[in-house]
């Protein structure tokens, strides 16, 4: 049963890279792709991370897989928020 | 085992994070380091005539594991030259660097290119020496950059470039070895090698990187920019040891390793290109505006020499005659590491007084540096080979081999090669004797001469009158090499 | 069976990617475009070093070899467009025939190399090597000290090439302080940046003590640690710290040597009791690679930050009239 | 045998040779030392997978250890040609010295 649910997440995890993926190649412009990347990415690893917590029973290991994740997702706010901003600059010189 | 194979590399390593650290003492530190050095490696040299080759294993570790070091003979008498040459520069550097904006990081860096040429010289392990080759190459990149011109930086890039590509086709080179063979220890690596396409593939590869690095024509023409802008100890070093520890790991992992793959085809083209490079680089240096570009210049000549020793070295059968080849061999590369380390301070001490280097403009410059012209002088005799200098008996060597096997045309290439050497340093010594006098730019001190003379007496006189000691020094390792 | 099937697709995948990556990257004529893919291509070799069973390497390949060379170039492309002129200048008396017969020989002869270096592989290993060094090491891996192998061949059985990696590094440094200038953009951060940045410099400080803690029995140590804490700093530099946090000359020049002191020391010591260079007495090699290791991250970190950085970090608060000063006449 | 390390080999001498090929073809600093980079990594993914050996058995350290030091080593040689590179780029601000040392 856990197997199986967890196989379910880790998959929806995989569509929706899948999905993030062609958000970035067919979206117009550099906003709209960063939030194609950014949403979609960050959640589609929270759900493959969500998986991988419930097929492995080691405490330690989920806390730093969840750890993992928490940092991906600072991370990309902020690079996302650079770029953006960046983008932003360039359009209104 | 002994631990005294490690102290050249230590005390230079030991010293630059010194002189990092009490930058106003660098120079003292790497004075005194410098001279330690010497000393150690005359230790290490009486140890390997006492006691035969010397080998040590660091951390302890059964051979295989750990990272080998080796001294023989012959990497004991490069280590010689290379302490000797280093001590003179380092004291001709401490005047010269004294002004420089880039003095706190000059000293570190010069120390460090110390550590890379000992180490190289030292070392028994593959990939050891691929470290070392990239610690020679950037720390020899930077220092040639400091010389602060245009030029010299734009020379610097190319260097760094090629000297990368070079690396990688070293690395290649490891990686093959390291698929076949499964080890790294060049001793082990000895005992199994046996001809077939790993083994030419990665000799190629290998080989192609060191010539890159040690400037055989056709792959000589990042040097002379880089020599001839460079700091003056700085071009010293790299023209008289740098290039020529490149040329000592060619002939090292020819003998030692690709022995049984050595092919007289293979070892015929370093000849053709040897013999290319003597006449091209002399033809170069005879027409050349600068005294350092003639410098340059003559080194590629000079390396051509080595690399047409070496190739006759390889094709002789093991025997004497082998053995008095080699010894030439040797002789001619000491001698040249100490003429050309003197030629370049001597053009050093000529552009801060003068304040340029143009050969044309530094007529009765001699009068005022006299020391220094002398030390010129008998630079340009061991460059030349005349008697009574070094090169003179390694050439003598030479000649009398290539006739008796019948190979005129190498003759023809050797006195031709000679000849143009002449050209070259009369038109400079013509000038420089002339009569009237350029302008004095400031007062000159003596001892800022000395250990220019140091290095030419040594090229002409030690090393032409000594010039046995290095035959019978070789000879005491003659049964052994690696294996 | 099935399994062996879809990894050999992923092989197959993976392997044809980097190659048309690194094509695309290297032929190409749009240096940001060939830069960018040139990061993409680093990210998929590191994919690649994981698949082969090396995540040292994939931590490591992630971020030094795509994270911070891609970085350094991106940050050196305003400097080379102004470059490209002056070549398209210089090619324009160069005989054009020449050139291309050049070229198809160079072509012709990287493609030889290239065959060569497959026909050698194809060699495959020798059967008769008495030993390999991989089971040396695992022979002798419980008295390293340490329980990851590829830490204990690099700070202990191998330790002499990783001291001489430390000085080939401190050369770069030096080479930065002496020749280069700070080339960070300023940049005023806005707070959202301010924010993110309050909380991944010490989640990345954190991680970089981390990584060095569990490199003795897992994978990470002083190198991925180091470019983990270099991150940090580059952070800092891109939110408009224009020191990135870096000390005063004096303290930056022990913070570079950190590591080499500490290993020539380490090294050093032993063999005034009649040990070999680099041995280290059973029981203590543990502790004294941790150590060891700890002052190498310090120096790494520092050095890729002054990489980045380009020049001798200014004072923080300066205005940009004092650069020119610092460069000086 | 299983396929993985022949594919990886090949694509680390195709790495390799696009490297050299890409390090020829171009002049500039930037697209040579890309190049370089490249080039650079093929030999180190060969030396990766000379030390694979096989799925579940474990692969050989060494290699590992020598790639960790490469790419450290391929950094900082980047990291300083980049440097070189932008001093060539930079305005001549200070007078050229004529001898190559400076004198005050």
């Amino acid at each position: 049963m856990v197997e199986l649910l967890a196989g379910v997440l880790m998959l929806s995890g995989a569509v929706m890279f899948l999905v993030g993926s062609i958000g970035l190649l067919r979206l117009p412009d550099i906003y709209c792709r960063l939030h194609a990347l950014t949403k979609v990415d960050n959640l589609g690893l929270g759900l493959i991370v969500a998986g991988l917590v419930l097929r492995h029973s080691d405490p330690r290991l989920a806390i730093k897989m969840i750890l993992v994740w928490i940092l991906l997702l600072a991370s990309s706010a902020a690079i996302a928020h650079l770029i953006a901003r960046q983008a932003l600059r360039r359009e209104s010189e | 085992m002994t631990n005294l194979l490690v102290w050249p590399v230590l005390l230079s390593l030991a010293a630059a994070l010194g002189t990092l650290i009490a930058p106003s003492n660098a120079a003292r530190i790497a004075t005194v380091a410098a001279a330690l050095s010497l000393w150690s490696v005359l230790l290490l040299l009486s140890a390997v005539i006492a006691e035969g080759p010397q080998w040590l294993i660091l951390g302890g570790w059964p051979q295989g594991l750990g990272i080998a070091l080796h001294a023989d003979p012959l990497s004991a008498l490069f280590l010689l030259m290379s302490a000797a040459v280093c001590l003179a520069a380092t004291i001709f550097a401490r005047r010269y660097v004294e002004h420089s904006r880039y003095r706190s990081q000059f000293w570190p860096l010069w120390l460090l290119l110390q550590t890379a040429i000992y180490a190289l010289l030292l070392a028994a392990d593959l990939f050891n020496i691929y470290v070392t080759l990239e610690l020679l190459g950037l720390s020899a990149v930077t220092l040639s950059a400091l010389g602060g011109s245009r030029a010299a930086v734009q020379a610097a890039v190319n260097y760094l470039i090629l000297g990368l590509l070079g690396s990688l086709l070293f690395l290649a080179g490891i990686a093959l070895i390291y698929g076949r063979y499964a080890s790294l220890d060049l001793q082990l690596l000895a005992r199994v090698v046996e001809p077939g396409p790993s083994l030419w593939v990665a000799m190629a590869l290998m080989t192609a990187g060191l010539v890159l690095k040690s400037a055989l024509f056709p792959l000589h023409f990042w040097l002379p920019a880089v020599h001839a802008n460079a700091p003056a100890p700085v071009s010293a070093v790299l023209s008289a040891l740098v290039v020529k520890v490149a040329f000592y790991l060619i002939m090292r992992l020819w003998l030692d390793l690709f022995n049984p793959a050595v092919m007289s085809t293979a070892a015929d083209l370093f000849g053709v290109f040897g013999a290319l490079a003597i006449v091209w680089g002399s033809w170069q240096a005879m027409f050349t505006a600068r005294l350092k570009l003639l410098a340059a210049y003559s080194s590629i000549a000079q390396l051509g020499y080595l690399f047409l020793f070496l190739s006759l070295v390889l094709v002789m059968p093991e025997g004497e005659d082998r053995q008095l080849l080699l010894g030439a061999l040797v002789l001619f590369a000491l001698s040249h590491g100490f003429a050309k380390s003197a030629l370049f301070l001597a053009a050093g001490t000529v552009q801060q007084y003068a304040g340029h280097d143009r050969i044309a403009e530094l007529r009765g410059v001699a009068g005022q540096l006299p020391l220094t012209f002398f030390s010129l002088g008998l630079a340009g005799v061991a460059l030349i080979g005349l008697p009574p200098s070094g090169s003179f008996l390694a050439k003598w060597q030479l000649l009398s081999t290539t006739l008796l096997a019948g190979q005129w045309y190498w003759v023809a290439v050797v006195v031709v090669g000679s000849l143009m050497a002449c050209v070259y340093m009369f038109r400079v010594l013509s000038v420089a004797f002339g009569e009237e006098g350029v302008a004095t730019q400031r007062i000159h001190s003596r001892r800022e001469e000395l250990p220019t003379l140091a290095l030419a007496v040594t090229a002409t006189l030690i090393l032409g009158l000594g010039g046995v000691w290095v035959w019978r020094v070789l000879d005491v390792g003659a049964a052994g090499g690696l294996g | 069976m099935m399994d062996s099937w879809l990894f050999d697709v992923v092989d197959a995948l993976l392997a044809l990617t980097a190659v048309v990556l690194a094509a695309m990257s290297v032929l190409g004529s749009d240096q940001k475009r060939s830069i960018v893919l040139f990061i993409a291509f680093g990210l998929l070799l590191s994919l690649i070093w994981a698949r082969l069973q090396a995540p040292d390497l994939a931590l490591a390949e992630a971020a030094i070899g795509a994270g911070l060379t891609g970085a350094l170039l991106l940050s050196a492309l305003p400097y080379s467009t102004a470059e490209k002129g002056a070549c398209r200048q210089q090619r324009a008396w160069a005989d054009i025939a020449f050139n291309r017969a050049l070229r198809g020989l160079a072509a012709t002869l990287i493609a030889g190399v290239a065959i060569a270096m497959i026909w050698a592989l194809d060699d495959g290993r020798l059967q008769s090597v008495p030993f390999t060094v991989s089971e040396q090491v695992f022979g002798h891996l419980p008295h390293s000290g340490v329980g990851n192998p590829v830490t204990a061949v690099l700070l202990n059985f191998r330790a002499y090439d990783t001291l001489l990696e430390l000085a080939v590094l401190l050369c770069v440094a030096l080479g930065i302080l002496a020749l280069g200038q700070p080339s960070v953009p300023v940049v005023a951060p806005g707070p959202v940046l301010v924010l993110l940045v309050g909380i991944l410099v010490p989640l990345l400080v954190l991680m970089a003590g981390y990584l060095l803690w569990v490199g003795a029995h897992a994978p990470g140590g002083a190198f991925q640690g180091g470019a983990v804490l270099a991150a940090a700093g580059v952070l800092l530099l891109l939110s408009g710290h224009r020191d990135a946090w870096l000390p005063g000359p004096r303290l930056l020049a022990a913070a570079l040597g950190a590591g080499l002191f500490l290993f020539i020391g380490a090294g050093a010591a032993m063999t005034l009791s009649g040990a070999v260079f680099l041995e280290y007495p059973e029981g203590w090699a543990g502790a004294i690679i941790l150590l060891i290791e700890a002052m190498a991250l310090l120096s790494i970190a520092v050095t890729l930050v002054l990489a980045y950085l380009g020049g001798p970090p200014a004072p923080s608060p300066s205005p940009p009239a004092r650069h020119t000063d610092v460069e000086g006449h | 045998m299983s396929s993985t390390p022949l594919l990886y080999g090949l694509c680390a001498v195709a790495l390799f040779a696009i490297g050299l090929l890409g390090a020829f073809l171009h002049s500039g600093l930037l697209t040579r030392l890309l190049a370089v980079n490249v080039s650079g990594s093929g030999v180190l993914l060969l030396f990766v997978v000379l030390a694979y050996q096989g799925a579940g058995q474990r692969p050989d350290p060494v290699p590992h250890a020598l790639v960790l030091t490469g790419l450290v080593v391929a950094v900082s040689a980047t990291a300083l040609a980049l440097m070189l590179g932008r001093w060539l780029q930079r305005p001549e601000q200070e007078p050229e010295p004529e001898t190559e040392q400076d004198q005050e």
